[in-house]
């Protein structure tokens, strides 16, 4: 029970991680039907902010996450402008495949600055409580809280904001937004902003917890992000939030219970059973089409 | 017998009900309109008879068979073909592909001939060209066989539909709107083209229509939809002058406003 | 009128009779397979880019074998790689465990198919659940499929886990390339030239028009799936008794991902594309080398460059004559041919 | 007259999508305060017009609002300038509440202290709206999507309404309500164009009526004219 108790801790952490990873890829599916396949890279790309914050100007952690989501939040903005608008209009899968193409350029180009595996300084004083024989660190307090916390904002945001009632009412039926006089091309940028620089502050926390980080860290972990937020229902806010900590959960009592190498199998097994059953994940709905 | 039977169909989306209690008997060789404001439940009701929605309710016969349950291709090589309100043809192919692709079930080559090109592959895709090319020199479409769909002017674009749906080889051929965007002369047209498709294809045609010239003209009976429910049926200038009927097109004359 | 005089037309000119006569492609394949044998023969050229040679070879199955489902289908498989890891443990397995060794060079070309069988077998299986629903599932399923064979196959020892299978004989040589290049180029064309390819096509261009025109979209998409897998099976086999080490981690998503990139650089639903797009990008990656990293950087840049400006790829939808079966390119004038000869005749 | 009334002016508009020819060359006046209808058979090229009016199809031809040519103009910044519209097929957002349907309409509106009394404004003529204001608009009936379309319309404070098909699927009862609630709405200074199937109502309320058939206008007057007018009923249902 009490290993038990402790790798659920481990499993909130990762989790996570993947929650918030998931939110970026479940917020651009929602506005643009699009899978944004760079999306893991972006993380990633948070990450290496917070080893240039970090390791090389050697500021401390809040200013580092604060620097880390805004580069990236400029940099998915950008890439949104240049390379998916003007497709916007083409086949679907055009975007896609140029989203894969921005995704392999991040990591070579980052390749090329840092070619091996680079470690980062922690920043958040490692401290260890007891709770009774269950043993909890500093760093898993501040990343779960500090990713619930955010996502708590991003709930709000898209609850209760203007901005947030455009991403919704766009994710409903984007020809009539304009009529509202909602400029579209706004808050899809906008969006793209929020979902990055989520997906950044994932990739700072992440280099916290498993403090070696390389070009190639985003496709892995991005894959099983984007899982997640299709267990959660693609789409669906709450469900990728859901769908993360899912995924976060399996993974690490799999590894904690079974051979450490059944880990994917199971988690990739489980979602296609999901699928099976619920083929538009947990919190999914499918819309009807019409004839 | 009837060729095709609508017993008590009821379809609803949700909660709405897009049609309800709709009955309908066709004899083989006839030719019936359903005509109805827009979001009546017309169309819905084609999507019915080929199988794209299940009826929630009632029965549907083609000649003896029930068709409810049954999928689409299925219940195209049963002997249904149709149009689509909305067109849709394959626009990335050519003329020629979009007809031959409804030749689908009739081609009898299997997979393997298919991979390898022997067999009856040969024969059978000479003969589906043949009959491909002479359906749309009917159609007067043959020299722009080679063309690609999406290229080919409205006009043309609907009578292309038209005749891929004969390609299947149909006992009963539903009409989606035939004449949405063409002018009063191109509605002559079009009238006399489908009298002479009925006799010279032997069908039975059951059309959807706004145009009234188009309806009043060819239709021997008529079915009024509204709100899913049939409000009138009969002969044309029965409907054309049943206040029912004006009223659902033109809205209630007088009142309190 | 003004002469367009500059060695560009004029190249363009020649590539554009070539490309088109019909006539030039018995003879390129006869002389490609007389090459195929000779350049290893008399080492017309250096090891290395024979390697590359069939590098290519291989990347052509592969590229054609998913335009099947990306580009005539239209559907979204992002884990060709998975099938191709069945293929070529299938087949490695049997050189390497099954069968006696002084057989292998004779049977492997039952061994190269039954690679292919074992891959589009697991394809059938994976299709069936997976057309439930439109859009993305597929995506997501094969997605999962590749990191789950990945997975799989980590977790049996039998076949050495996640050490992979070291050791695997050369058996895949030139002519050996590039009779499946061509067979599997050849089967995929005639299939999608064929009643059952145009069912295929037609759901990419509407799925509910095709199944109302009695096309059986189930079987139609079953079958395709079948077969793509079938040759990126294939595809598996040859790298495996090349590159004569295979592990779990040489078919992760990486490898799916370059497929994908060059079924869209060379354009979707053209055969001419995907041999081109799979050419172009396995030579350029070789070509750019002396660039180091940077090939790397730039060939992602070129991709998103070639979507924006081409977003169906180089070849998008078209084809090069000489790949069209002759029925499909002169059905239609025989036919006014003929039509016309016999309004000529008077009747009796 | 005079030209210095006309809100909304349409010169020669021409649409064609799809390959076909959907509105051919057409021009027609709105002046200030008036209610003009565009009426006709389904697939006469009404909805084609009010979609150019809209910015959201292409078109040639001159779309000029108080002397200002709409084409360069994007179409979120159409409200800004005094257009507000209840697209067809009500375009409501189904997963937004009714309340949030509302406010999203206000987005380009500066004057927030004025707010409160639209919200009061469109609630007194709507209650219904009132009694659902936190439900999804997604869950409301057909009648009900189209008050909340054309309150929704009247939170962006436009001096001109364009309407299209307001009664589409609506039972008699209720499309009697919704030409009240019009009637109403013009009564308190908004100019409207309305752009129908049923010709009855829309002739009634309309100071002004054109009649479309496939693409060109044939029949034009006062609304009183029009509906005495026998051409106008062969429009629709043939000769």
């Amino acid at each position: 029970m009490t290993y038990f108790l402790q790798q659920f801790l481990n499993a909130l952490q990762l989790g996570s991680i993947y929650a918030l990873i998931a939110l970026g890829y479940t917020m651009v599916y929602g506005i643009l039907t699009m899978i944004n396949f760079a999306h893991g890279d972006l993380f990633m790309i948070g990450a290496f902010f917070c080893f240039i914050a970090a390791g090389l100007l050697k500021l401390p952690f809040v200013p580092t996450l604060l620097i880390s989501m805004a580069g990236v939040a400029l940099l998915g903005v950008a890439i949104e402008r240049v390379a998916y608008k003007p497709l916007r209009n083409a086949p679907r899968v055009s975007a896609i495949i140029t989203a894969l193409g921005v995704g392999l350029f991040l990591e070579n180009f980052t390749l090329v600055f840092s070619p091996y595996p680079q470690s980062v300084p922690t920043l958040i004083p490692n401290q260890t409580w007891m709770l009774g024989p269950v043993s909890i660190s500093s760093l898993q307090i501040i990343i779960v809280l500090l990713s619930i916390g955010l996502m708590i904002l991003l709930d709000l945001i898209v609850q209760k904001t203007m901005i947030g009632m455009a991403m919704r009412a766009i994710s409903w039926d984007k020809a009539i937004v304009p009529l509202m006089g909602v400029p579209l091309n706004l808050i899809i940028s906008i969006t793209f902003a929020i979902g990055t620089s989520l997906g950044a502050a994932a990739g700072v926390m992440y280099a916290q917890a498993f403090p070696v980080i390389d070009p190639y860290m985003g496709i892995m972990v991005g894959w099983k992000a984007f899982i997640s937020a299709v267990v959660g229902g693609i789409g669906n806010i709450r469900g990728a939030m859901i769908g993360g900590f899912i995924l976060g959960l399996v993974e690490i009592m799999v590894a904690a219970f079974m051979p450490s190498t059944y880990r994917d199998f199971v988690a990739f097994a489980l979602l296609l059973v999901l699928l099976i059953f619920r083929p538009h994940g947990i919190l999914g709905k499918p819309r009807p089409q019409k004839v | 017998m009837p060729l095709l039977q609508i017993d008590h169909v009821t379809h609803y989306f949700g909660g709405l009900c897009a049609v309800s209690d709709f009955n309908l008997a066709l004899e083989s060789g006839e030719l019936v309109g359903i005509i109805g404001p827009n979001g009546a439940g017309k169309t819905t009701i084609f999507n019915l008879i080929t199988g794209v929605y299940r009826a929630s309710k009632g029965s549907i016969n083609l000649s003896g068979t029930e068709l409810v349950g049954k999928s689409p291709s299925h219940i195209t090589t049963l002997g249904i073909a149709r149009t689509f309100q909305n067109i849709r043809l394959f626009k990335d192919l050519t003329v020629l592909d979009n007809v031959r692709i409804a030749h689908y079930s009739q081609a009898s080559y299997t997979p393997w001939e298919s991979l390898l090109h022997v067999g009856r592959y040969q024969a059978e895709e000479k003969r589906i060209i043949e009959h491909s090319m002479e359906l749309l020199s009917v159609f007067k479409l043959d020299h722009l066989s080679d063309e690609l769909a999406k290229n080919l002017p409205y006009g043309s674009q609907r009578r292309l539909e038209i005749a891929r749906a004969l390609a299947t080889h149909p006992q009963l051929l539903l009409l989606d709107e035939p004449a949405a965007g063409m002018n009063p002369n191109e509605i002559m047209q079009l009238m006399e083209f489908i009298r002479w498709i009925r006799e010279d294809f032997n069908l039975t045609i059951l059309l959807i229509e706004h145009q009234m010239r188009l309806v009043m003209g060819i239709c021997e009976r008529l079915k009024v939809l509204d709100f899913g429910k049939t409000i009138a049926e009969g002969l044309p200038w029965e409907i054309q002058n049943n206040p029912l009927v004006l009223e659902a097109y033109l809205g209630e004359e007088g009142g309190e406003l | 009128m003004k002469q367009p005089s500059s060695a560009f037309t004029v190249w363009r000119a020649r590539w554009e009779t070539i490309a088109n006569n019909r006539k030039a492609l018995p003879i390129l394949l006869v002389l490609g397979l007389l090459l195929s044998f000779a350049i290893p023969q008399f080492n017309l050229v250096n090891p290395y880019i024979q390697l590359i040679i069939m590098y290519v070879g291989i990347n052509i199955i592969l590229t054609t074998s998913l335009n099947l489902i990306n580009g005539y289908m239209g559907e979204f498989s992002v884990g060709h790689a998975g099938f191709m890891a069945v293929g070529a443990y299938a087949s490695a397995v049997l050189t390497t465990q099954v069968l006696p060794s002084e057989l292998n060079p004779w049977l492997f070309p039952l061994v190269v198919l039954a690679g292919g069988i074992a891959a589009g077998l697991v394809g059938l299986v994976v299709a069936i659940p997976s057309f439930r629903t439109r859009g993305d599932y597929l995506a997501i399923v094969t997605l999962a499929f590749n990191m789950i064979v990945k997975s799989i196959i980590e977790n049996i020892e039998a076949i050495g886990g996640p050490r992979g299978i070291p050791g695997v004989e050369k058996l895949t040589t030139l002519p050996w390339t590039f009779f499946w290049t061509v067979l599997a180029v050849w089967v995929i064309r005639n299939f999608i030239y064929s009643n059952h390819g145009r069912g295929v096509i037609s759901i990419r261009e509407d799925e509910i028009a095709s199944d109302l025109m009695s096309v059986n979209t189930r079987q139609a998409k079953l079958l395709a799936f079948t077969i793509s897998s079938f040759f990126a099976g294939i595809a598996g086999a040859l790298f495996a008794h090349l590159l004569q080490f295979i592990s779990p981690r040489v078919f992760d998503i990486i490898k799916s991902t370059d497929i994908l990139i060059m079924v869209y650089l060379g354009g979707i639903g053209s055969i001419t594309g995907s041999v081109l797009g799979a050419t172009i990008y396995t030579v350029l990656l070789e070509v750019l080398r002396p660039l180091g990293m940077w090939r790397m950087v730039l060939m992602p840049l070129v991709l998103v460059l070639l979507m924006l400006f081409r977003p169906r790829g180089i070849m998008g939808l078209r084809e090069f004559r000489w790949l069209i079966p002759l029925q499909d390119l002169l059905g239609s004038k025989r036919w006014r041919q003929k039509k016309e000869a016999s309004d000529a005749t008077p009747a009796n | 007259m005079s030209a210095a009334d006309v809100l909304l002016s349409v010169q020669d508009l021409q649409v064609s999508y799809n390959n076909i020819r959907a509105v051919k060359g057409i021009s027609f006046d709105v002046h200030e305060g008036e209610i003009v209808s565009l009426i006709g058979a389904n697939g006469a090229g009404k909805s084609s017009t009010l979609r150019a009016i809209s910015g959201l199809i292409p078109y040639t031809g001159t779309i000029a609002f108080q002397g200002k040519d709409l084409h360069k103009i994007p179409a979120d910044q159409l409200v800004a300038l005094g257009i507000a519209q209840v697209p067809e097929g009500r375009g409501i957002f189904g997963n937004l509440t009714v309340y949030e349907n509302l406010k999203l309409a206000t987005w380009q509106r500066k004057d927030k202290q004025e707010l409160p009394k639209d919200y009061e404004r469109v609630f007194t003529i709507f209650p219904r709206l009132k009694e659902r204001r936190s439900q999804q608009a997604g869950t409301l009936s057909g009648g009900e999507q189209q008050m909340l379309a054309v309150g929704r319309a009247l939170m962006s404070r436009g001096r001109v309404m364009l309407l299209d098909e307001p009664s589409m699927g609506l039972a008699p009862v209720l499309v009697r309500e919704i030409f009240r609630i019009i009637l109403e709405i013009n009564k308190t200074g908004t100019t409207i164009l309305l752009v129908e199937q049923n010709a009855n109502m829309a002739l009634r309320v309309a100071n002004r009526g054109y009649v479309l058939e496939t693409g060109v206008i044939t029949l034009s007057g006062s609304g009183s004219e029009l509906l005495g007018n026998p051409r106008v009923k062969e429009a629709y249902l043939g000769g």
